[in-house]
């Protein structure tokens, strides 16, 4: 109970709950993640016969020596970094305007729900459309000229509008969910401590919110760290001009499924993995030094 | 600052009203404690108060300024809401700091008041705890300390001092009687603890059926309750009730007609005096003790009389079966009607 | 075999869709009950990436089918991974025979049959007839009008000439011209021969000058072409049917074959192949190998090349009287048929997806990073160098 | 609030709402184009010419009714029994105290960031293995357990007031009651709120569901959307009209689940 | 049951022990009051029985059977939380029959004993909402209710009637107190109000600083307090502390060379009386009227004396400022020494 310490028995407990995810997980992501771990440091490796020639570290310095990985490095920080803040305050924001109105309440939240239903496909075409060079509603809008998707300047830049607007229905989501959950005696109680609107986010509402940060926040650092399906739709199966948008996920992609180096796409697949472990670790330390990481006790 | 509620009525979504035509003025640095039985509106008028809840109809004014529908940021008000609602995720300290800090009162500053209120309500050794690690009481305390910090225009109490002992709650009482004396703040006060009401405060609300009840100082509603509900409701042990047609036969005033019960407060129940007192006696009696209890220094009585089972505060020790001749004294004895309103009182008419 | 016998089920995985798909599911039924020891049963996997993740995912897992479609480039690696088994011993000698030089010589790796050709089409040039009235021009014979063309029209806002997304095919086809090929039958590489790198620079200076663009992420040139804003799309003749039905309203177009460079003509084949998989059973192979036959009898192979597009596989289909009267109906297929004679193929070669990755990159440096030819081809040769050094 | 205040939150939606109809409004209008007009021009114009057929020609381009079917099975017993594990582990993790609680936990928030390209074919192999290629369970068993459902359940537990759990135990009710008398029915909002971001990524599935099936039998819709791409293009109004049909059932779901989302254990009527 | 409690020991994690060696039995069937300042560790020792806690030390017996490390769930107890902790999600007819549910007991039975207990407890007409929707003195009822519905072995009660008012709580005071005495239920009850305790206890506890200071009835502890912190503790006003060394001239009797401090009780202190009174007297001194302030049937007078300030609750009205002639009974006086033990009372020695 409150200060209850672990027992044999209670472990056994424990694990009868953990099983079925346990073993779902263990069988489908664990398993195949060893194995791909493995992959990576096999050398003269035929796939198909599963012949290993020999292992060691050939892989990675491939991954070294290829300038378009470090390209994809490259690319993968920038777009994590434009992206995660940007959805996560958006969402944030656009969920406590939701969050306040009454009147046709239903309709907002549905529309701001719509990207994150409609395909992929269909978004990358309308996308396409948005952000052409002549006629583009971007370039109308900002009285600007540009060719946002073959320009290898601008490519990456428009991948990541596109995907902080398709990322925000989930999010939008989740903050409502967990907005929801805070009781509102706190907000009443810090307008009468004086509390303006904005203190009151900043003092009460977001540090509240702070386990459904968390969660939104790591979620969108894996998933964006992850992106690829945007970027396949949206240059048509290429990644960008001039590799513009050549993410880790597309440069995995493209080794074990166009180019068939397996082992390197586990290469890469270690990387990127280590990568995303990286920095949500340090996003965990951040929220961790306050103390919400393990919930409230 | 003066506080004027003008026949406000405030009811929850398909509910019937809490409060309906209530009317109440709290003059500037006044303190008012709130009575009322559990589930009146007590708390629902603090919120009001407070602008957390709108009325559906009256206004509410400060000072003569129309603040019917002022956002509650704007009042100045310093609150101890019953269940406290301190922030989950604050330090003891820092929560009693919250409201300087939203006043941007800077750091060190506001340390060191909260450091000061803390030490007032004596939780100065839990200030780095977060809330959860708080007994009942500390909470309360805190929540006390965070009210008072930010020196309001207005402050409401919902039973600030429940969760506390007695000594504590003392102690705390008059600290609260102390600070608003010194910085004349309005203040509304909710207890049950009808010795907190009387000690305290200026002058007593009593609140029940959505309506103001009877508003006056603790002696006022004591001595001479307008209904037989605020009679009942001040003073401990309870009213003894007797129905007017059951005593009316012992009386030595004239009948009243209207009369319907007959109100006899413990301490009005006393020996027959061997000596003449200055008292005017209403009703003898001849009883049995059933039983006595000490409490403290009160020893309860309950007898069995005529008038079916009394309790009298002022007997003797006794062992029960002893037969007792009583008197009922004038002071301390009401009639009421069928309305329940006091129509005849032993203290104004003696 | 006898009539109790059930019919041996040959499994065939596919990358048509939609109406392809039909047309060759009613190529399927024609051959089951055109016979009875063997029934094919054909199923779509999407496109053909999808169909790729497929197979690797089947081999993998030895659950592959009997056959599959699949790009002849892939070979040499389902070779190495020991999974697919040549036609050879089930093919009747010169099954062959009839089929065009420029399809055949994919089907082979290191001497023995693989690949088996099926849904192949050509490179060809589009172009808008009104639209060449209006400016007064005709259709080009040589890279050089063709880019004289777009001079001459870039003054009235018009672009010469629309790629696809890469124009990778286009310079394919140039150094095939020149003679060399990019890379020759004994994998020598011609990237940065000064040959090549002159033919890089045609289309590469026509970029530079506007007089020819790329269709970036619209990925079809013909999306320019069909709002009028260039004169000729160099596209695939697999496109036709779906340019038929996506064509504005009174816009009308004709085909012709790529213009030739330096006198001399070449043009890309691309397509897709099938192949048959060692874990079939040699009945399975046998009936495979029938039902492949079957597909390239002059009825099938005409019926195919004129529901789909693409091209007859075989000199009699070509010459078949029904045939020419089809083209004559559809002079936009013609362009194609005519360049079959022209056409070629890559040679397939261990490490050929690299390539192809570098290939693209190449190109796309010159597109939109607008790298000298001398420096994308220069550092194409070099990797393409190491990539086959690797895969020796 | 202000009038000003309201409106200008309004003005604001309203904006954002635009931009997020935009490529929704796009899609309706494409579904009903002529194939021609918008592969030409790449631009939004009204159909000069509505063509509702189509919708029933999307329909009749593969086998949908079929898809649907399937599409219904393999989400509605994946997202049942994702929230169903999801929920046991996030108790687990919540309320019991076991040994290597920490170390697992965050073991399984690393698995979150495992790169799901690199499972396909390992996982593949491992259906062959249990011989479950193209059957339901292949389309529905690797996808029941959901590290990111557990995770945003176990988040919304912790917050929870743990004295409801003391209070629950001290009234008799085992653990296993408690979770589903009283965390579950307390924490509806969240839940209903996972459960819809988890239908739809269910719905949505395509690649896994293409590669471990082969026949129509057992595709779903999003398979079936590849009808329309070919080759050498795609016949964009089709797609659209299909894609239409496929996530105009998510929209009415998400309609109908929308107020359990938003409806959390606030104190209702104190404004705030 | 029988519960004992064996050198308990008990700290929150990184925290100086709440509870240090404490030892307690209260017999089968017995109510027993808890008393103590805030922050004592009376939730903590309530949270102890129940099983919500382990000790660190100590072992926990019910009749005899160790249950220090039994499942809370086995123990069939019923408890009322501080904060009552409410099913937040179920109607309050709900939350009263989810013990029931929990004890498969068919739904019309659970329906129908759920509704008695609201009725006991007031909350008949609230059955249907909510606990967001009730008052705070409502949800503490309905906590009330659900803790009995379920006629649990052991009662525990933490502050069960705080957020009541007077009539209320005099009277689910004594409906527990009946049921307690129908069922046999041994019943631990932590209050802040001394009536209470008084009132219905069997046996009150005192808790502080980690130990148990004092058991017995009201009485004992009133009249005979072991300690200095029990005297001050235990009645209301406090008791009057003054210092050895200022009284000892002015006493009676012969000194006590450990003596530091002189405890007096408020109705000790008494004008020097007319006639000759039965009780022993410690003291006379003179004294002036500072205030005097009427609460209910009392009135409090503050005085100035030799001794410094001191409080009486026997004297008649009279206007501030008039000297008065006082007598300190030996009756509710007490001398403790430094370590605060008792070592005289007024009571014993006369
Ligand atoms: N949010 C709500 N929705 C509906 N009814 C409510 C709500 N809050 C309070 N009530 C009802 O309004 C009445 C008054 O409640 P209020 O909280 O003001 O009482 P109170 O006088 O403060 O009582 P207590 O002394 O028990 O705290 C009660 O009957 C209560 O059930
Ligand atoms: N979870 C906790 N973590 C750390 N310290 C705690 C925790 N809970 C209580 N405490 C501390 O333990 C001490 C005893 O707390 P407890 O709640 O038992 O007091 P209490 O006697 O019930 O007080 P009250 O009358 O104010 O409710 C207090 O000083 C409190 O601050
Ligand atoms: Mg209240
Ligand atoms: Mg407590």
């Amino acid at each position: 109970m409150l200060n209850a310490k672990p027992t044999l028995k209670s472990t056994l407990v424990a694990l009868l709950y953990l099983a079925p995810l346990l073993l779902i997980v263990g069988v489908f992501t664990l398993w195949p993640l060893l194995t791909s771990f493995l992959m990576s440091g096999y050398t003269h490796y035929n796939y198909f016969t599963n012949h290993v020639g020999g292992f060691g570290g050939a892989n990675f310095s491939y991954l070294w020596h290829d300038p378009n990985f470090h390209l994809a490095l490259r690319h993968t920080l920038i777009f994590v970094l434009g992206v995660v803040p940007a959805t996560v305050i958006l969402a944030l924001g656009i969920a406590l305007l939701l969050n306040r109105i009454t009147w046709l309440a239903t309709f907002f939240r549905t529309v701001y729900f719509l990207p994150f239903v409609t395909a992929t496909v269909a978004i990358s075409l309308v996308w396409g459309w948005l952000l052409r060079p002549d006629n583009g509603l971007i370039n109308l809008l900002f009285r600007t000229h540009i060719d946002w998707l073959n320009d290898p300047r601008y490519a990456l830049g428009a991948v990541i509008m596109v995907c902080i607007w398709q990322n925000l229905g989930v999010n939008i989501i989740l903050f409502l969910a967990g907005l929801g959950r805070i009781d509102r005696r706190y907000q009443a109680a810090a307008t009468l401590d004086g509390a303006s609107t904005w203190q009151r986010l900043t003092n009460v509402t977001w540090p509240l919110l702070l386990p459904m940060t968390v969660l939104i926040t790591v979620n969108a650092i894996v998933t964006n760290f992850k992106v690829f399906n945007q970027i396949y739709a949206l240059f048509h199966g290429t990644a960008g001009p001039g590799n513009a948008a050549l993410t880790l996920m597309y440069y995995l992609y493209q080794q074990f499924y166009v180019e068939n180096q397996y082992p390197v796409a586990a290469a890469c697949g270690v990387v990127l993995f280590a990568l995303i472990l990286l920095v949500t670790g340090l996003a965990a330390l951040y929220f961790h030094r306050h103390a919400w990481w393990e919930g409230r006790r | 600052m003066q506080v004027k509620l003008t026949d406000i009525t405030l009811s929850y979504p398909s509910q019937p009203p809490v409060l309906t035509h209530l009317n109440l003025t709290v003059a500037n640095g006044e303190l008012v404690a709130l009575l009322g039985p559990s589930g009146s509106g007590k708390t629902t008028l603090l919120n009001l108060l407070a602008g957390l809840l709108t009325p559906s109809a009256g206004t509410l004014t400060f000072d003569g300024t129309d603040v019917t529908q002022q956002d509650p940021r704007q009042r100045h008000i310093g609150m101890v809401f019953q269940d406290y609602a301190l922030y989950p995720h604050l330090s003891v300290l820092a929560n009693i700091a919250f409201p300087l800090k939203m006043a941007h009162v800077k750091r060190p500053e506001r340390r060191a008041q909260a450091r000061h209120y803390a030490q007032l309500v004596h939780v100065d050794d839990q200030l780095t705890k977060l809330p959860r690690a708080l007994s009942g009481g500390q909470q309360q305390r805190v929540a006390l300390a965070r009210a008072l910090v930010k020196h309001p225009a207005l402050l409401l109490l919902d039973e600030p001092l429940s969760n506390l002992d007695a000594a504590l709650r003392v102690e705390l009482r008059d600290e609260i009687r102390r600070l608003q004396r010194l910085t004349g703040v309005t203040t509304l006060f909710v207890t049950h603890d009808q010795t907190d009401a009387l000690r305290i405060a200026d002058r007593i609300v009593v609140l029940a059926n959505g309506q103001i009840q009877q508003v006056g100082t603790g002696e006022q509603l004591y001595r001479h309750p307008h209904t037989q509900f605020v009679a009942e409701f001040i003073g401990t042990p309870r009213l003894n009730c007797v129905p007017y047609a059951t005593a009316a036969p012992f009386l030595t005033i004239p009948g009243l007609p209207t009369a319907r019960t007959l109100g006899i407060r413990s301490e009005a129940l006393t020996l027959v005096p061997a000596t003449a007192t200055p008292q005017p006696i209403l009703a003898q009696l001849t009883a049995t003790v059933t039983r006595q209890v000490v409490i403290g220094r009160d020893r309860q009585t309950n007898l069995a009389t005529p008038w079916g089972s009394l309790l009298s505060t002022t007997l003797p020790a006794m062992p029960a079966g002893q037969p007792v001749q009583l008197a009922v004294t004038a002071r301390g004895s009401f009639l009421f009607d069928a309305a329940g309103h006091c129509i005849w009182d032993g203290d104004c008419d003696a | 075999a006898t009539s109790t016998t059930r019919p041996v089920t040959i499994t065939f995985w596919h990358g048509m869709t939609d109406q392809h798909k039909a047309t060759l599911n009613h190529l399927i039924t024609q051959f089951n009950r055109s016979q009875t020891r063997y029934r094919v049963v054909g199923s779509s996997q999407g496109d053909f990436a999808s169909l790729q993740h497929k197979i690797m995912a089947g081999a993998k897992a030895h659950t592959l089918p009997t056959i599959a479609q699949t790009a002849y480039t892939n070979v040499p690696t389902y070779v190495q991974g020991g999974f697919i088994t040549p036609l050879d011993p089930y093919l009747k000698p010169g099954a062959l025979k009839d089929v065009y030089p420029a399809f055949l010589k994919a089907t082979t790796y290191r001497d023995r049959t693989y690949a088996f050709p099926f849904s192949k089409s050509a490179r060809i040039l589009f172009y808008s007839p009104q639209l060449l009235k209006r400016t007064g021009l005709r259709v080009p014979r040589t890279w050089a009008e063709l880019s004289r063309d777009g001079q001459k029209v870039h003054a009235q806002g018009l672009t010469g000439v629309a790629f696809d997304q890469s124009f990778m095919s286009e310079l394919d086809d140039l150094i095939a011209q020149t003679g060399t090929p990019l890379i020759s039958d004994q994998l020598k590489v011609n990237a940065n021969s000064p040959a090549a790198l002159k033919a890089t620079h045609v289309i590469y200076d026509m970029l530079q000058q506007k007089t020819a663009t790329t269709a970036g992420t619209d990925g079809y040139g013909s999306t320019q072409f069909f709002a009028g804003k260039t004169l000729f799309y160099c596209g695939s003749s697999a496109a036709i049917p779906i340019m038929q039905a996506s064509a504005p309203k009174g816009f009308r177009w004709q085909t012709a074959p790529l213009p030739s460079y330096q006198g001399h003509h070449a043009t890309s084949i691309a397509g897709n192949d099938l192949v048959l998989f060692k874990s079939a059973s040699p009945a399975q192979r046998r009936g495979a190998a029938a039902f492949m036959t079957f597909l390239l009898q002059k009825r099938q192979t005409t019926y195919w090349a004129q529901k789909t597009g693409y091209l007859p596989l075989t000199k009699a289909a070509q010459r078949d009287t029904k045939f020419q009267a089809y083209l004559a109906k559809h002079p936009t297929a013609k362009a194609a048929n005519q360049s079959i004679k022209f056409g070629f193929q890559d040679v397939a070669f261990r490490g050929y997806p690299q390539y192809f990755m570098a290939l693209s990159q190449a190109t796309d440096q010159m597109t939109s990073q607008h790298q000298t030819p001398e420096k994308a081809m220069g550092r194409l040769q070099r990797q393409t160098e190491r990539i086959i050094k690797q895969n020796r | 609030m202000k009038i000003y205040k309201i409106t200008f939150i309004y003005l604001l939606l309203t904006l954002g709402a635009v931009t997020m109809l935009l490529p929704f409004g796009w899609m309706l209008l494409t579904s009903l184009q002529p194939a021609a007009t918008t592969f030409a021009t790449g631009h939004l114009a009204i159909p000069t010419a509505w063509q509702w057929v189509n919708y029933p020609r999307a329909w009749h381009a593969a086998p949908f009714a079929r898809y649907c079917l399937n599409s219904l099975v393999v989400t509605l017993t994946t997202t049942v029994g994702q929230m169903l594990t999801s929920i046991l582990a996030a108790f687990a993790f919540t309320h019991l105290r076991f040994y290597g609680r920490r170390v697992l936990f965050d073991g399984l928030i690393a698995l979150m960031m495992v790169p799901g390209e690199l499972l396909l074919i390992p996982n593949f192999v491992t259906m062959t293995r249990l011989h479950w290629v193209d059957t339901y369970a292949a389309l529905i068993v690797p996808w029941l357990a959901s590290i990111f459902a557990m995770f945003a359940l176990r988040q919304a537990f912790t917050a929870q007031s743990p004295t409801t759990y003391y209070a629950a135990r001290l009234d008799g009710a085992s653990n296993w009651q408690y979770l589903w008398q009283i965390l579950v029915p307390a924490n509806r909002s969240t839940l209903t709120a996972v459960a819809v971001l988890q239908i739809i990524g269910s719905w949505n599935a395509f690649m896994w569901p293409l590669i471990i099936t082969n026949s129509d039998r057992l595709r779903t819709l999003p398979v079936g959307l590849m009808a329309f791409t070919s080759e050498a293009g795609t016949n964009y109004p089709l797609l659209m009209a299909a894609t239409v049909c496929v996530l105009l059932p998510l929209l009415v779901l998400y309609l109908l689940l929308q107020k359990y989302i938003i409806a959390g254990v606030t104190r209702t009527n104190l404004k705030g």
